[in-house]
């Protein structure tokens, strides 16, 4: 790929993962209670991270520090997953019973 | 303003703010956290310090190197410390 | 101990350490030393398991799980953007079909990352999962993830 | 180097930062514990934009070590000494 | 307005803004979240200071042990360990707070004014790097230039953890069973971290990195075992765990003193070097990680306190 098409790309995949960070952290300021925050987390911030990765990927010198970006992804997402069951269930433990919209009260 | 001296700055600030909360703060825990902000205010001054030019310093980052890690050493007994003391009370009393 | 599964592991973690250096080829002793050490410490924890785990199965997981996690991202970013986010959250209990251990540690993982769904409690076969939007038809789509991880592991439902 | 990775690791630090306030607010103490998630992909994503934004190379490394043992503080966190007390206060 | 100096003072701000929540939240387990958020700024600022080995260090202490440590102790404390954040029973309150402001206007004046250094260290070691056997110059430093600093901090560690294991008292608590999601986690993820710090290890001779991150990192590992219940505190180190505790102590004085016939201390033969310092190094990933494991390890759970309401 020529350098000019790999920076727009680049800058392509980090804008938008730059974005899904935002959704997240507009959903953890606007979500109503805990577990929906957890969603906005878990899922938002998750694939901006992939992006940005991503992003830096394509501009990585080689292949292998291709790769070590990558690697990184699948790891904060197992992170991700496995903290976030740990809050939600302890959140369940600590007794915080979820929002519910009026009208399914 | 260079990086290393602003960093340097907010170390020096950091220090302060320990060390005011190491003599104030009644529990343990609070004043071996408190000597933790400290020690790392100390730690940016030094790197941020002899940064100050924008050039990296091998010498004071091997330094902190060691510093920090001493100093999660000291914490560990210092939480040792604080449980001896602590079940000592309840003995007491 | 068959001799497959060590060198699956010592070759994936080979492949790790050559990812690490970035393809360097300087001093491959720590890296033949760690790489051993590592499967050691992999076959003490995780003693092989007679899966057969189809490589076709991993990697259409591996594309629909991308595809998946993206959808739900979108989905957050829909519902946070909103004037005023329309979230129905419930909490539905699902019973499992897919056999204890890895098989449901992984349902479990998956499930937290699509779209939708967050697991906040396992008993036994018994998962509780909470839903953003309980308009839509979730337990079909748990159904549809468990399918696909009993392909890929090769496990009966 | 694009010249975005600066900008947006300031982006990051913003939204680090609101995310924190509003983490450190609770309510609840599971609300607290929100702060792991947010080490393991915000800080995670602004260590590896500083080091393509012409930072050093090695921090890729760290953004590594991060995420490896992100985990740990948030297994740390859910599972060790929150109770119903540490909410009141 | 330059973006970068935009950065570096928001991060600035926010490493003042979590250290005062550390010292002022209202409870003991909210103080120690926010040192946690603390550790993770300071990793950002080793980063933007251009020096990665202690931002390395930083996040696989910080994240990995510190906060366990912390954690375990407010549970076996008590909150009442971290309460009264404002201190306003102490007599020393106001003459401190009225004192403070000024010593931080003499400390800040005198940084301004700080003179320039009159040996230009950098410069220095980058002239020696030659004989140092390695090729990144904060290894250089440590192990080479001034070996006889982490010779002696070796030391404290090690004498640290026996201060630890004579002060901890009642059983160690047995390893609980936790969630097998944490399980699941702890024994997929402890493979990679033991080569990753055999990466970090292998870094060290010419990037950041070296003895000290991975031992951080091993004991980490070892403390995501403990947490998910794979592996129990320990009790009292066998003999096979104090050899391994003084191991790296022991082949790094061997190190040290060898020359001495026709050198003083601690100075290697270039030639040898670069081997040395690998086999020191090497010593010392292994015997610090249980170091620092130990420091978590021997003390988790323990206090009498436990024992008395069991």
């Amino acid at each position: 790929m020529p350098d000019s098409a790999r920076e727009f790309f680049s800058a392509v995949f980090l804008v938008i993962g730059a974005f899904f960070y935002l959704a997240g952290t507009v959903g953890l300021l606007r979500f109503p209670d805990v577990y929906t925050r957890l969603h906005a987390l878990t899922k938002a911030d998750n694939l901006g991270l992939g992006f940005l990765v991503l992003g830096l990927a394509v501009q990585a010198e080689s292949l292998a520090a291709a790769l070590k970006l990558l690697l990184i992804w699948p790891l904060t997402l197992a992170a991700s997953a496995t903290v976030g069951y740990l809050i939600a269930r302890r959140a369940r433990a600590l007794g915080i019973s979820p929002w519910l919209r009026p009208e399914d009260r | 303003m260079s990086t290393g001296l602003l960093y340097a700055l907010a170390g020096v600030l950091l220090f302060v703010m320990g060390m005011a909360g190491a003599i104030i703060m009644a529990g343990a825990l609070r004043k071996i956290l408190a000597f933790n902000i400290m020690g790392s205010g100390a730690f940016l001054v030094l790197v941020g310090l002899a940064q100050r030019d924008g050039i990296p310093d091998p010498v004071p980052q091997a330094m902190v190197l060691t510093g920090i890690v001493v100093a999660v050493a000291s914490t560990a007994l210092a939480l040792a410390l604080a449980r001896r003391l602590a079940a000592d009370g309840d003995e007491e009393r | 101990m068959r001799v497959a599964p060590v060198l699956r592991r010592t070759l994936a973690f080979a492949l790790l350490w050559w990812v690490l250096v970035e393809g360097s080829s300087v001093s491959w002793g720590i890296g033949l030393a760690s790489v051993g050490l590592a499967t050691f410490a992999s076959l003490r924890l995780w003693p092989p398991a007679h899966w057969r785990i189809s490589y076709a199965g991993v990697a259409a997981f591996a594309g629909w799980f991308l595809l998946e996690s993206a959808k739900g991202a979108v989905q957050v970013a829909a519902l946070a953007f909103q004037r005023r986010p329309d979230l129905a959250p419930r909490i539905i209990e699902i019973s499992l079909a897919l056999p204890a251990g890895a098989a449901t540690v992984l349902i479990v993982n998956v499930l937290n990352l699509l779209p939708g769904t967050m697991c906040t409690d396992v008993e036994g076969k018994i998962l509780r999962v909470h839903v953003l939007d309980g308009r839509l038809p979730v337990v079909e789509e748990v159904r549809a993830a468990e399918a696909r991880i009993a392909r890929m592991l090769g496990v009966t439902q | 180097m694009t010249g975005l990775e600066l900008p947006l690791a300031l982006f990051l630090m913003l939204n680090l930062i609101a995310a924190l306030f509003r983490v450190a607010r609770g309510p609840t103490a599971a609300d607290r514990m929100l702060a792991a998630l947010l080490f393991g992909t915000t800080g995670v994503g602004m260590l590896l934009l500083l080091a393509y934004a012409g930072g050093h190379p090695s921090l890729v490394d760290v953004a590594l070590v991060l995420a490896l043992l992100a985990a740990i503080a948030g297994a740390a966190f859910a599972g060790r000494a929150w109770t119903k007390e540490s909410d009141d206060a | 307005m330059n973006l970068a100096l935009v950065f570096d003072l928001l991060l600035a701000l926010m490493l003042l803004w979590s250290a005062w929540r550390a010292l002022a939240a209202p409870n003991a387990t909210r103080a120690v979240v926010m040192f946690i958020v603390f550790g993770l700024f300071l990793t950002l600022a080793w980063g933007r200071l251009d020096a990665p080995d202690i931002a390395l260090a930083e996040a696989a202490i910080g994240a990995g042990l510190t906060g366990a440590l912390l954690l375990d102790a407010v549970r076996t404390l008590g909150e009442s360990a971290g309460a009264d954040a404002g201190g306003a029973r102490s007599p020393w309150r106001w003459p401190v707070l009225a004192f403070s402001p000024l010593l931080a206007v003499i400390l800040v004046v005198a940084v301004l004014e700080a003179p320039q250094q009159l040996v230009d260290l950098p410069a220095v070691v980058e002239r020696n790097m030659g004989l140092s056997g390695v090729t990144h110059p904060v290894t250089a430093v440590l192990l080479n230039f001034r070996g006889y600093d982490t010779l002696l901090e070796v030391a404290v560690l090690l004498a640290a953890l026996f201060g630890l294991l004579a002060l901890a008292q009642g059983a160690a608590s047995a390893a609980t069973r936790e969630s097998f999601l944490l399980h699941t986690l702890a024994r997929l993820a402890t493979p990679p971290m033991i080569v990753v710090a055999g990466y970090l290890l292998w870094a060290g001779a010419h990037q950041p990195g070296g003895a000290f991150q991975a031992a951080a990192v091993l004991a980490a590992a070892a403390v995501l075992l403990h947490l998910a219940g794979l592996l129990p505190a320990w009790v009292a180190p066998g003999r096979l765990l104090r050899l391994g505790l003084a191991g790296g102590l022991l082949v790094f004085l061997a190190v040290a003193i060898l020359p001495l016939a026709h050198a003083p201390l601690l100075t290697y033969p270039p030639a040898w070097a670069g081997a040395l310092i690998l086999l020191v190094e090497t010593a010392l990933t292994v015997s610090l990680g249980l170091v620092l494991a130990g420091l978590f390890l021997f003390l988790s759970g323990r206090s009498l306190r436990d024992e008395e309401t069991r």
